[in-house]
């Protein structure tokens, strides 16, 4: 056992802080502070200083792109990068369909799609889940038929994050109905989203917000070459996705930034000329707050250094299970801290905020809508109930 | 005691669910709002022909002095429904309010135009510094001359300030010679020169204001409630409105479950019906227990409406404290229960929990009741029946 | 809608008030405030003089010797009691049989059993969970054959509280093992707890309390008459006390009572010179628990005068559920306002406490066995989680 | 940062877990305990020949030098299986505190006896109104002649004290010429004359004394640790010894929840295997997360025992929260998924939550750590790594 970040470690959370603090445009920064879904352009632009710098995706395999870094480091990587409010960049092409690439891809396709996935040329949104499907996979609906050198893809998909500014696709579709799902019926194809036949619907959130849709394929053809890997291969790609992303959906680099946020606001907000923060409820509340993250932080600590082990799975799902519930209870807590004008969305219109509703500091923009949009951290990447389900079967041999 | 409704007031809940069921539509409404900054007229005159806005308004005005428990009848029907009318603010808090003060020539006019549906009134407390303490302003009001009143602050987060005709602002009076300064409650139209309104919507869809008056002149009758009562009529009001809105928050409490229970009755996931799966049931039945719990915290708490104050404001606070509770676990778990589906604008269910959510933080959050419980209940007593 | 106690009410509690005060000797009165089961002996006492009074067994019919009140007079009452730190009557005899008998029982049984019960000459426990069926009556084992003039029951009984000083047991039995436990096959016995063949274990619980017991049931033979009303109503009569005794589980005048207690003694206990009871977050506890026993006593309330509805049994439930959470919250934070204190017993053999371990004052005797003996108020008279099912079934309409 | 066992823990642990399934058992060691009052001398020294006794004592004492990472090795493994040794209190309070004395002759037998198994040690601070605060205590040591201490005063819920050789005693020093008094840490046999040792069980049904200190005379080498460096050497054992006691709350907690849910897949209710129903399997996730967050919690608490003062203070007691928290739910749930076999003291697994209650409140409840954590850490400043 040795429980203590190295001197190496620390250097380079040092080497990263330098570079990283400098990096970040102090607009984009605002604008990630206030924790709405980032512009296509802020995304791009900071992928581009990453990718300039050798840093977009340190999680890759070095031949790949990658730095070559410990878990470790790029966790520490992750954080500083939070710490900066560097935005988070986009999930689909670097945290999943690049190492499903790699992983399974063929070498025309690793050539050809991991390097604009890398310097951020081309956005991938993934088309997994649909309308009866949700958290069920081995309900995929969605069919990809053969027709000579072209497969002939028709279905709908749903809480497709990012498709109305997303170039491709990866979409899961079943390519035998006569195999089920697991046994070797799905398979993932890549394509791109102006193809014809792709319509995108917009679905408005409850936070008044938009970046999910509605994804119609109608018929749509594509090359017989854009299977990733093999075909039939689906239901392990999907699984390995699972498995493969166990820590991220923790999102403690990002609850630790909102957490500190949230401490400077407490300690502006004001009743009866008492800061928030000094209310001895308040204070309670954030310390267990503080108490629970440092718990998940370590947890994740632990995870990275676990490897794939047996009971790697489930504790994955702990993690998102805790994550989420913390990035349900920050936000709250946050509106809460700023008392009636918990009551007014401070969406993105209102801007930087200097003459905001409520006569409110610039800090409340983004909070109440941000709040809002948590309700989903406990129902996307598999439902807390699911995640519940997985440990029972995994840990103690239950079935449901 | 007698928990059942009177016949009167299951008549009066009848016609609510049937203006619900008939006349109302949740994604009209929010359309409506967003477009208009405004509660359909049409609909409110409906308010008024059924009579709603009468309901409050003492006998002597003309009104049928009805009882709180008749108000919490309409509200909670509203609430099931999400109706985005201005009930509180103009039947509620406006006609106390108005009903409290002197029966002038002026109130009764006000009155009227209330209850036939032709006045919207809003209430001026909040400013920035003040968070939920009544007295923790500073707008100013000072006499000037014989017979006029000048306002000069800044009044925010209004509900339904967006399209009220007055507003209802509580000032900090100055006497001509000094002395102490002492809260009053004056009438000052959203029209009177000086009076600058920004309006912005909220997140259940309805609309707030912040209210600037700048050297606001009005004649002297617009003081509503003088410094030496308008402390106590204010709380009292206030006090009565949070129970109605209790009463709002568990119809949609109410309103939520069913839907809830719905939903999961109707989907299937891994090849079983949602509501199969026990972890499910077993969370419809936790929120089930809430919302039956809560509503008893509602009884309790209209039957010490008419405490002293201070048991009042302290059962008043217990019965908050539980619906905001209550209201956070069924609203965040409906839309949890409904799956990525319940994150839609359009589906009605997240808007039960932006409606609970307003509620909760209307007129004291769950923080200020809880410790305005606890300030208002010797810790150490002998307690007898509650 | 009249939501307030009429003048009647407050002078019919004045009334009660007075001679429950009185009446309740006061070293009985310490006994009962430590919270341990009360003994035999002033089990009886208090029943004697309740019922020379007239008002052992308010909720029954007058015919039967009730004493007319109406529900709302009869659990003012039962504060009352409570509040004057009255031992709580054996409930067997009182709560579960005699509704049963002067329901189900012929007149004969009514003739000859009610009397004893309301005297407290006789003393019952009931004989319905078996070891392999806890919550699920439809699985008891406990076969009653009939043999001439006679039943001769086999079985065994366990969690039986009081048997080791009740002397007489109610008990479920197999009466035909053709037909299932819910169309016929079950009855309910009445027997002496002296006859032959009987045999009581004490089970000793975690509080280190003796109040339940294993029964074993080995050819016990006794009269063909002793069957309470017909033979195969033993589903129907069990299922009649789960809806009976509606609010009583709830245990609000009991925990009103503890409230009051626990305040005292957090008023009394000190850290670094400041009452216990002054420290913000002991003071927030305490009222969310005020407030929330004033919800459940406002549910009780409220289900008395409902009478019974549709929803009276997922109401019970939901009481059941909050009441035995509540009694476990009260009792853990009085451990907790004890400090270090709370790791000793503190029990019966502690006495009236003059020179306690650790130094305690005497309000600590109890304290801590009750906390640990309350872990089963969410386990007996039907584990939470199957009320939560029996919610679920009944108001929603879904089954399991 | 590396997570894993060295082999030498490896080996440690599995020699704890030899112990404890070939030479333990709960139903014989609680009857003996209540029997003798005192834990097993055969199995004490076993603790001894197994070199545990030596874990911790300095190398220049003779001892291991061991780390506080090894002591949780072997801490959680007791916990796991429940056993009643005065192994905080000997092995690592003990050891610690007699470690950061001068090593004079007397402190050498002492630790040559502990190592042995010759001599219990426990840690007598607690007093009636102190309430887990070190100072808050009235025990006075006086000099007395030249080389004499006289020591007078009640100390109260003594755990191990039942059955202790010598007591380290915290007492306020009084110099003689008056002056600032200062806490200072004694050794004190219990044999001695004066003292007089009053011993009760505590709800785990391990043996906790009062120990009266009534004039008792003794050599002024029984001056332990001296009033300049007293407190901050006790507060860093206590912060060690609480790690150590989380570790076992951790054992303790893993194996009430592997019990659990062999207990569940074993019985069946309604016809089907208790471990089939959703709501019983979510309790177990739900426990099992709890668990593992525990775990990492300990590891955090373990990586903080050499920082600053006050950092390795919130530290430990954000751990502590934690395990607080973690061991109610899952001692609890433990019992509530046993039903009503939970609730037998002749099964093991009450045991397991009564534990986990007493060292819940041993050195510090949850109150106490929450508001330790709250004082010791600055409310608003840049966080850095954790």
């Amino acid at each position: 056992m040795d429980l203590k970040f190295s001197k190496e470690d620390e250097a380079f959370r040092m080497m990263v802080r330098e570079f990283v603090r400098a990096a970040v445009p102090s607009d984009m920064a605002l604008r990630t502070r206030q924790g709405f879904h980032s512009t296509k352009e802020d995304l791009q632009t900071w992928n581009r200083i990453l990718f300039e710098k050798g840093w977009a995706a340190p999680h890759w395999p070095k031949e790949y792109g990658g730095t070559g870094w410990t878990p470790l480091q790029i966790y520490i990587f992750e954080e500083e990068c939070a710490a900066a409010d560097a935005p988070f960049l986009s999930y689909f092409g670097l945290r999943l369909l690049g190492p499903l690439i790699y992983t399974f891809g063929s070498d025309e396709q690793k050539a050809a799609l991991l390097p604009p996935i890398l310097s951020g040329e081309t956005f991938w949104c993934q088309g997994f889940s649909e309308p009866s499907a949700g958290s069920d996979l081995a309900s995929v609906k969605t069919t990809a038929v053969r027709d000579g050198n072209e497969w002939v893809i028709n279905g709908q998909k749903i809480w497709t994050t990012e498709a109305h500014y997303a170039d491709r696709m990866f979409c899961l579709a079943r390519t035998d109905p006569t195999v089920p799902p697991q046994k070797g019926g799905l398979s993932i194809f890549l394509f791109d989203m102006n193809a014809p036949g792709i319509s995108v619907r917009p679905i408005i959130t409850i936070d008044e917000g938009h970046s999910v849709n509605e994804v119609f394929l109608d018929n749509v053809r594509i090359p017989a070459d854009a299977v990733l890997g093999r075909v039939g291969d689906g239901w392990t790609q999907a699984k390995f996705l699972l498995s493969h992303e166990r820590v991220s959906n923790a999102q403690v680099p990002r609850s630790k930034r909102d957490l500190e946020l949230l401490k400077q606001i407490a300690a502006q907000e004001r009743a009866g000329g008492q800061r928030i923060i000094d209310l001895p409820e308040v204070r309670q509340r954030i310390a267990e707050l503080e108490i629970d993250l440092y718990g998940l932080e370590w947890s994740v600590l632990r995870e990275l250094f676990n490897g794939h082990g047996a009971k790697s799975q489930p504790i994955a799902s702990g993690l998102k299970i805790l994550g989420s519930e913390i990035q349900q209870r920050l936000s709250t807590l946050l509106t809460d801290v700023l008392g009636p004008k918990g009551i007014v969305l401070y969406d993105e219109k209102e801007g930087s905020g200097d003459d905001l509703p409520g006569n409110a500091p610039s800090y409340v923009v983004g909070s109440t809508a941000r709040q809002l949009f948590l309700r989903a951290a406990s129902i996307y990447a598999g439902a807390n109930e699911i995640q519940r389900t997985i440990i029972a079967k995994q840990v103690f041999n239950l079935s449901s | 005691m007698k928990f059942s409704l009177t016949d009167e007031q299951s008549l009066l809940r009848d016609s609510v669910r049937r203006f619900v069921s008939e006349e109302h539509d949740l994604n009209r409404q929010q359309e409506a709002l967003r477009r208009d900054a405004r509660f359909s007229d049409a609909h409110w005159n409906m308010f008024a022909e059924l009579g709603w806005l009468y309901l409050m308004v003492p006998e002597s005005a003309g009104g049928l002095g009805g009882s709180a428990e008749d108000a919490t009848v309409i509200a909670e029907e509203l609430g099931r429904g999400l109706v985005g009318a201005p009930f509180l603010s103009t039947a509620i808090l406006g006609a106390a309010l108005l009903g409290a003060g002197e029966p002038t020539p002026q109130r009764n006019e006000l009155l009227s135009g209330l209850m036939e549906g032709r006045c919207r009134l809003a209430l001026a407390l909040e400013e920035s510094a003040s968070r939920y303490e009544v007295d923790a302003i500073s707008t100013a009001a000072q006499a000037s001359g014989d017979d006029e009143i000048v306002l000069n602050g800044q009044k925010v987060l209004v509900q339904d300030g967006a399209d009220a005709d007055a507003f209802i602002v509580s000032a900090i009076a100055s006497s001509r010679g000094g002395g102490i300064s002492h809260l009053a409650l004056y009438v000052v139209p959203s029209s009177a020169a000086g009076v600058e309104i920004r309006r912005y919507r909220t997140i259940d869809g309805r609309w707030a204001a912040d209210v600037s008056l700048n050297n606001v002149h009005l004649p002297s009758s617009a003081l509503l409630i003088p410094s030496n009562r308008a402390r106590e009529v204010l709380e009292r009001a206030l006090d009565h409105a949070r129970i109605i809105l209790a009463s709002e928050a568990l119809g949609a409490m109410e309103g939520a479950l069913a839907m809830t229970a719905d939903y999961l009755k109707g989907r299937t996931q891994f090849g079983r019906a949602l509501a199969s799966y026990q972890s499910l049931q077993h969370r419809l039945s936790d929120m089930f227990v809430k919302v039956e719990n809560a509503r008893s915290m509602l009884y309790r708490g209209l039957s010490m409406l008419d405490a002293e104050p201070d048991q009042r404001a302290a059962a008043v606070s217990a019965t908050m404290v539980t619906i905001n509770q209550a209201a956070e676990f069924v609203g965040s778990q409906a839309i949890q229960l409904h799956g990525g589906m319940g994150m839609a604008e359009e589906y009605p269910i997240g808007h039960f929990y932006k409606r609970l959510r307003v509620i909760g933080k209307s007129y004291g959050d769950l923080s200020w009741h809880m410790n305005r419980y606890t300030q208002m209940t010797p810790m150490v007593e002998m307690q007898g029946a509650a």
